[in-house]
């Protein structure tokens, strides 16, 4: 198949194969999620055990509605999420990652929290690096009484990311596949 | 990867998941994952028949990991790694998905709530693959107890643990014991003495071999982790601290220079106590500037010295109590401290018989009588003719003088809910029923000893209902009125309960510390020794000669920032793998 | 394979010089006298830097002809790949050699550029171009009649193993030349390491192999290697200079921080490490000696262009692999 | 502007009887399970209110404790046992001395003691009066006809001197409960009734008088059908001895056509009388539950009132016309004081207070702004909330 598309592709450079890659993000982009009208934000979410995701659970236990487009994933501290986790995420199509932990001075781990800020924007200006926009990485301090704060960040990521429309990370990568 | 058989449970919760999420769906979902072997949903997964469907599964379908949807792992991810174990399985290989928290409660019913439900248990389906067996740790059980307050909270604590032989360092800020209750008359609703109360409890601490009590002394700090703290104390800062821990401290530890202690415990009691709401941040009520404005606490002062009189040493003909003085109020407190309209019917009481023909006001938002004879004394409290004004939530009373010509010192203004009238209320003397508050030092102590606390500076419980005094922290409890406003028999319940979790931990002698910490692989480490000043903990020692780190398993607390931070890939957080993460990012993104 | 071993026919190999710097093909002839033992033992089939063979002797091969082809650089047009393609189909043994063809190597820095800002820096706007030639290369052009062809530019680079099957990986920017003739010893010996290893490289960071003393680390700010005197002895991270070394594998020899260079990481991530530069960064990030947001962004400032040295040698291994910028 | 409350006043009215005002806590069922109480007259409750903050002028200003009949069943119903019924008891009592010009009737609600020398006192004079009166123009064994001891048409321009008297009395004491519930009242609303309703909605102070038709709602029948009974043998007495005494004083011979209603009426009033006071002995409901000695006293009256008129007919159908004269004293020295004093100051009072307070409860909605005042208007809403 490799040999069909390369041909396909095979046009005059400047702007050739610019061409060629709309359609295939198209593709990509309904792969991804459907029209942009109806379209539903995948979040991840990094939550600390002790103040955030034990917020989460407040905003459910306080029946706070937020928009169903964040998947939380568990760890004991914000310190413990690798930048890694972030990349892999949105390498695998995540339209955005939501990062939170306890405020700072307030860690269940005394300092772990602090690590996380300081990772947060190196990593994000290594984002900007790869054109992925401001919007789609978000660092939050949520408290374990939190709920409503949780609830609110959540909403509002959807919005600013609906805006944006799909992660262009996973589109980008299977086109680079098809020039293959 | 090899195969597993999974099974896979998915909760209704009633109807609190099924109204919202299809269970159906998420079963037919998960059952084509790979690994599944049984997928199944049943109305509630932690109840009996709930547990036994998943242990009959386990050894009947042979099943070698389990993932349950249901409620947060915070609520029954304990239950059900029980239910595992003594199915025979290692608790480990369990993983939960949270659809009723962070979804069902949530979200509104339809295709999304599904969705994510579905997601969440694919990741967890993924992660659980990859769980490995792990063997909680036992370490070693010091029968010493800290407790952090003499209140009766604190006083009950520790005369419960020292009955029982064990020793107790009592540790109280203040120079004596006692706290807010010392302040204190008569107690509602049956009006014993609150002295009476006291005064035996204290006595018998003073004398008691097993409990030691430091006066003026404060916590330092705490290190070390459940049944070995070292707890450094010292006296706090001006404060003469007169009677002070005597020689026996000293051995308990090396002090450190004169007045302060170090000292070895497996426990920790945290029963400061609260304070009570600065009435002066209401303006309406002119507290400060009305000398025949009082707190709770001046009246109280006032009943103990047997003269209830006005500023100008008259006989009030007039009482007015005005309640939830900082409370219940979206400018101040947002909650009940519980405690004051009880106080404020007791009030009511003395001041009648006290002064006879004393006519008195109570001022309320709502009367908040449930506990145990506390109806029936508002009753009695009506009887003896207390007039009950209603007010509006955050439509303050306001106090003002009264005119020469009236046969009052003070008029209180009211918007009164019940004839939904403007009235004018006459009033001698008024009682401001100042709420709780958290301690200002209150967060210092939650820091140190490692608990959290909610917005308005209360201690978080590990479980408000299931776990009310222990805290995230194991080892360290909290009793009293600095986990939420409370009354007497609740405070001294919850320190007996405290008390009563020590005795049973070192009753066992050893205890269970969570399986989940760091360890490095010294076959990948190379000694860059990024990781070691990482460590709150002091965790990670580093190996000169063999130039590797190492992590004292023992002090880990498994927060992982060194397993995040090592370049190498040498660090694993034993139960948060990269792998395991990993899984579950591909997971809900499947 | 065995057998090609076991027969005492000589062993035919090919050395191909993809998108690159040709550095590699230096690393091979620094082996120096020992290039004479590979002669004698191998008969070099194709070397463009140095023997004389076409493409077309390549593709009149028959399949698996050749024992084994080191393949340096990166992948950036159709020809590396049409090349990439034929050696994977006539040789035995396919060897990424040396960072590019590792993990996309400094060519790879492209991926944060769109193809068409690479042509108008080329071609268009750029000191060395007189103003007004607007010529840039076409895949197909005809002068007079004859029909010429260029490779195709792709949109991005990729490493070998992004288009064809890769047997080993031999890092480095360039691979030392002693762990070159460590590999080609072993692959004659036919004692082959399991597929898909990285051979000539050490499986811990290169602070292993460093001498330099570490201590605990806190870093309040970053500087660039000619902005102090470094102190020979410590540890060139707690100086406040970006090292990549505790990120990258040793085997290197530790050759850039012995001589007070930084380690720019060409080795490659450890074994079990998904993104070089991740991990760099989340190293470098957590040392950082402040708790307040305003200084960490100042202390952040000294390290400029983060992303070039996080993924120096590696931007097509990362995760993201490239710019998504249209 | 804020009205002052009065603590004090709940005391006041514990003379007038309301014991257990302090204990309501405003549940609500009270006006819950009242018939009565719906739309803007939340009652007994917004009385137990007023009462509670000591809000005089509001009471004063109040109908609700007119309208309400005592059936009993929201104190049966209270949970504080708060007597709202009675409370409504003793308001009225508090209100019909608060109509009250001369303060008698205050004097009387306050001390039994005093009520029962006034009465004795005014005994005293009638029987003074008539024996005088007998003695100087008529003789002893003359109970009918000329030379009658005490002869119908004397007795008879009496009972028209007496009643004038009491017409005026209590018409002053309605005119202030006008006032204070209609005319003061408007006027702080700004808004008055217009004659031409007063008019047109005048029939129901009769047909309330008659039919007690309001009362009859009451979840309870049999009070009010004693009641009834009680009300309806005065009114027939009262014409009779206003307008046919004469030929109810004749005699021997029985004649029909006056006799039959006097031998109902009286047969009523003993037999409601005797009912209410076995009622309020036995306590059995709640309406008889609590008496103020004022009950007790009104009852014995009426029940002398009765017997002796009973027996001075028999006496002198019997022809022992001497022994009917001297009943027929004693009878009267009952009827002048109970009507003297229990008419415009006392129990009787509510005979008018009360189908006037419907008549006005049902004037007040129809109030309209008052054109000549100049002050702003209160909203039609919080007026009649407050009638």
């Amino acid at each position: 198949m490799n040999a069909e598309v390369a041909t396909a592709v095979e046009t005059p450079v400047v702007g050739g194969d610019g061409r060629g890659a709309p359609a295939a993000e198209k593709q990509a982009a309904l792969r991804v999620s459907g029209s942009s009208a109806t379209f539903q934000p995948r979040i991840v979410g990094f939550l600390c055990n002790w103040c955030s995701y034990a917020g989460a659970d407040l905003a459910g236990t306080s029946r706070t509605p937020y928009a169903a487009t964040v998947r939380v994933i568990r760890v004991m501290c914000s310190a413990r999420i690798d930048p890694t986790f972030v990349l892999k995420a949105l390498a695998e199509g995540a339209d955005g990652v939501l990062i939170c932990g306890c405020h700072p001075g307030d860690c269940h781990y005394s300092e772990g929290n602090y690590k996380t800020m300081r990772r947060y924007p190196l990593l994000k200006r290594m984002l900007a690096d790869f054109g992925i926009e401001e919007e789609r990485v978000r660092l939050e301090w949520v408290s374990a009484s939190e709920g409503q704060h949780f609830a609110d960040v959540v909403d509002d990521m959807t919005r600013r990311i609906r805006a944006l429309g799909p992660s262009k990370v996973k589109i980008a990568l299977a086109t680079d596949r098809a020039e293959r | 990867m090899e195969q597993h058989r999974i099974g896979v449970y998915v909760c209704e919760c009633g109807t609190n998941i099924a109204k919202v999420v299809d269970c159906a769906a998420v079963v037919r979902a998960a059952e084509v994952l790979p690994g599944v072997a049984v997928a199944t949903s049943y109305k509630y997964m932690c109840s009996t028949p709930g547990q036994e469907m998943i242990a009959a599964d386990i050894q009947e379908k042979g099943l070698d990991r389990v993932v349950v949807a249901s409620c947060s792992p915070r609520m029954h991810e304990p239950t059900f790694r029980r239910t595992i174990r003594n199915a025979g399985l290692n608790p480990y290989y369990l993983q939960m998905a949270n659809i009723r928290e962070q979804c069902s409660w949530v979200h509104g019913a339809g295709a999304e709530a599904t969705q994510k439900a579905i997601d969440l248990v694919h990741a967890a389906v993924n992660r659980v693959g990859l769980h490995e067996p792990l063997e909680s740790r036992t370490v070693a059980m010091c029968s010493n107890t800290l407790v952090l307050g003499g209140g009766i909270a604190g006083l009950t604590a520790s005369l419960e643990l020292a009955d029982a032989g064990y020793q107790v360092y009592l540790v109280e800020k203040a120079d004596h014991l006692g706290g807010n209750l010392a302040r204190v008359d008569l107690t509602a609703p049956y009006l014993d003495s609150a002295q009476d109360l006291l005064r035996e409890r204290i006595q018998r601490v003073a004398n008691h071999p097993r409990i030691e009590t430091f006066l003026g002394t404060e916590l330092r700090s705490l290190e070390g982790y459940v049944g070995n703290f070292t707890a450094a104390v010292a006296l706090a800062g001006g404060d003469g601290g007169s009677g002070a821990g005597n020689g026996s401290a000293a051995q308990s530890g090396d002090g450190g220079g004169p007045g302060r202690w170090a000292l070895e415990v497996g426990s920790v009691i945290v029963a400061i106590g609260y304070k009570e709401f600065d009435a002066s941040r209401i303006t309406h009520f002119g507290y400060g500037k009305l000398p025949n404005v009082i707190t709770s606490f001046e009246f109280e002062k006032m009943v103990r010295e047997g003269r209830i009189q006005t500023a100008e040493g008259g006989q009030p003909q007039y009482a007015a109590i005005v309640h939830c003085v900082g409370s219940r109020s979206q400018e101040f407190h947002a909650y009940c401290s519980r405690v004051c309209c009880m106080t404020a019917l007791k009030y009511a009481h003395e001041l009648k018989s006290a002064v006879p023909g004393c006519y008195i006001s109570d001022v309320y938002i709502d009367m908040h009588a449930f506990g145990k004879g506390c109806e029936d004394f508002y009753r009695r409290s009506s009887e003896v003719k207390t007039l009950f004004l209603m007010y509006g939530k955050n439509e303050y009373p306001v106090i003002r003088k009264a005119d020469p010509a009236d046969d009052c010192g003070l008029l209180i203004e009211v918007n009164e809910q019940l004839s939904r009238e403007q009235i004018e209320i006459p009033a001698d003397l008024v009682i401001l029923m100042v709420g709780m508050e958290a301690r200002e030092d209150s967060g210092e102590v939650a820091h140190m000893v490692g608990i959290s606390q909610d917005k308005d500076g209360w201690f978080i419980e590990s479980h408000p209902k299931l776990d009310p005094v222990a805290t995230t922290t194991e080892g360290v409890f909290i009793a009293g009125t600095c986990a939420a406003p409370k009354d007497i028999p609740d405070s001294v319940a919850q320190a007996r309960a405290a008390a009563g979790r020590i005795l049973a931990r070192i009753a066992k002698g050893s205890i269970e510390v969570d399986a989940v910490y760091a360890e490095i692989d010294e076959e990948a480490c190379s000694g860059c020794r990024i990781c070691n000043e990482l460590c709150p903990y002091v965790a990670i020692e580093f190996d000169a000669e063999a130039k590797r780190s190492r992590v004292i398993s023992a002090l880990c607390k498994a927060c992982g920032a060194c397993v995040a931070a090592c370049p190498s890939g040498a660090i694993r957080a034993r139960h948060f793998t990269d792998e395991q993460i990993f899984a579950e990012i591909e997971g809900v993104l499947a | 394979m065995g057998e090609s071993v076991a027969t005492t026919k000589k062993l035919q190999i090919a050395l191909y010089w993809g998108a690159g710097c040709g550095g590699c093909d230096v690393a091979v002839l620094d082996t120096n006298e020992f290039i004479l033992d590979v002669a004698a033992l191998a008969d070099i089939r194709l070397w463009p830097i140095a023997v004389d063979a076409k493409y077309r002797d390549l593709e009149a091969m028959d399949d698996g002809e050749l024992d084994l082809a080191l393949f340096n650089g990166a992948v950036r047009n159709s020809e590396n790949e049409h090349i990439a393609r034929l050696l994977r189909q006539k040789s035995k043994l396919l060897v990424a050699f040396g960072s590019c063809a590792h993990l996309g190597g400094i060519p790879g820095l492209a991926n944060l550029a769109t193809k068409e800002e690479i042509y108008d820096r080329a071609y268009l706007h750029n000191p060395s171009i007189e103003p007004g030639n607007t010529t840039v290369p076409l895949t197909q052009t005809s002068v007079n009649g004859y029909r010429l062809e260029l490779p195709r530019f792709h949109r991005r680079v990729y490493k070998l193993d992004d288009v064809v099957d890769v047997d080993y990986y031999l890092p480095g920017c360039p691979p030392a030349s002693d762990q070159v003739k460590a590999v080609l010893v072993v692959i004659a010996s036919g004692q082959l390491p399991p597929k898909g290893s990285v051979v000539g490289a050490g499986d811990r960071a290169l602070c292993d192999d460093c001498t330099r003393t570490k201590t605990e680390k806190k870093v309040k700010e970053f500087k660039r290697p000619w902005q102090i005197m470094a102190d020979p002895d410590l540890c060139l991270l707690e100086q406040g200079i970006l090292c990549a070394g505790p990120a990258t594998r040793s085997g290197c020899g530790v050759r850039c921080p012995t001589s007070a260079i930084p380690c720019r990481g060409c080795y490659g991530p450890l074994p079990g490490v998904v993104d070089q530069g991740a991990k760099l960064l989340s190293a470098v990030a957590s040392i950082i000696d402040s708790k307040d947001p305003d200084e960490i962004d100042t202390i952040l400032a000294g390290l400029p262009d983060f992303t070039g040295y996080a993924y120096r040698f590696g931007l097509p291994a990362s995760l993201l692999q490239r710019s998504v910028r249209p | 502007m804020a009205t002052r409350v009065n603590p004090k006043l709940i005391d006041d009215l514990e003379i007038y009887g309301a014991q257990d005002v302090s204990k309501c806590y405003h549940c609500g069922n009270c006006s819950a399970v009242c018939p009565f109480s719906q739309g803007e007259r939340i009652f007994p409750r917004r009385s137990m209110r007023h009462l509670q903050l000591g809000l005089e002028e509001r009471l004063q200003a109040d109908l609700e404790p007119w309208l309400c009949y005592y059936c009993g069943e929201c104190s049966e119903d209270c949970p504080r046992e708060a007597e709202p019924g009675e409370t409504m008891m003793s308001l009225r009592r508090w209100l019909t001395s608060r109509y009250d010009f001369s303060g008698i009737s205050r004097l009387f609600y306050r001390s039994w003691k005093a009520e029962l020398w006034a009465i004795l006192l005014v005994a005293l004079l009638t029987g003074v009066g008539f024996l005088l009166l007998g003695f100087v123009q008529g003789d002893l064994e003359i109970y009918d006809g000329p030379g009658a001891f005490l002869p119908s048409h004397i007795v008879h321009w009496f009972d028209w001197g007496m009643a004038a008297v009491l017409v005026i009395l209590l018409g002053i004491n309605c005119a202030r409960m006008w006032w204070f519930t209609m005319g003061k009242e408007g006027r702080a609303n700004g808004t008055h009734v217009p004659l031409g309703q007063y008019l047109a909605r005048a029939f129901l102070v009769p047909y309330h008088f008659i039919t007690q038709a309001r009362y009859s709602r009451c979840e309870h029948k049999r009070p009010w059908a004693v009641h009834l009974v009680l009300m309806l043998s005065y009114v027939t007495m009262l014409v009779l001895i206003m307008f046919f005494l004469g030929s109810m004083q004749a005699g021997p011979g029985i004649d029909w056509r006056v006799h039959v209603f006097g031998y109902a009426a009286a047969l009523g009033l003993v037999v409601t009388v005797i009912f209410a006071m076995r009622g309020r002995v036995t306590r059995t409901e709640a309406h008889y539950k609590h008496s103020h000695e004022s009950d007790w006293i009104f009852l014995i009256l009426l029940l002398t009132v009765a017997v002796t008129g009973i027996l001075q007919h028999i006496l002198h159908r019997a022809g022992l016309d001497a022994a009917a004269n001297i009943v027929y004293v004693v009878h009267l020295m009952g009827v002048v004081p109970m009507l003297v004093l229990e008419v415009p100051f006392g129990k009787w009072a509510h005979m008018a207070y009360r189908p006037l307070a419907m008549y006005f409860s049902d004037l007040q909605p129809r109030a309209v702004p008052s054109r000549s005042r100049v002050e702003p208007v209160r909203p039609a809403g919080a007026s009649s909330g407050r009638a």
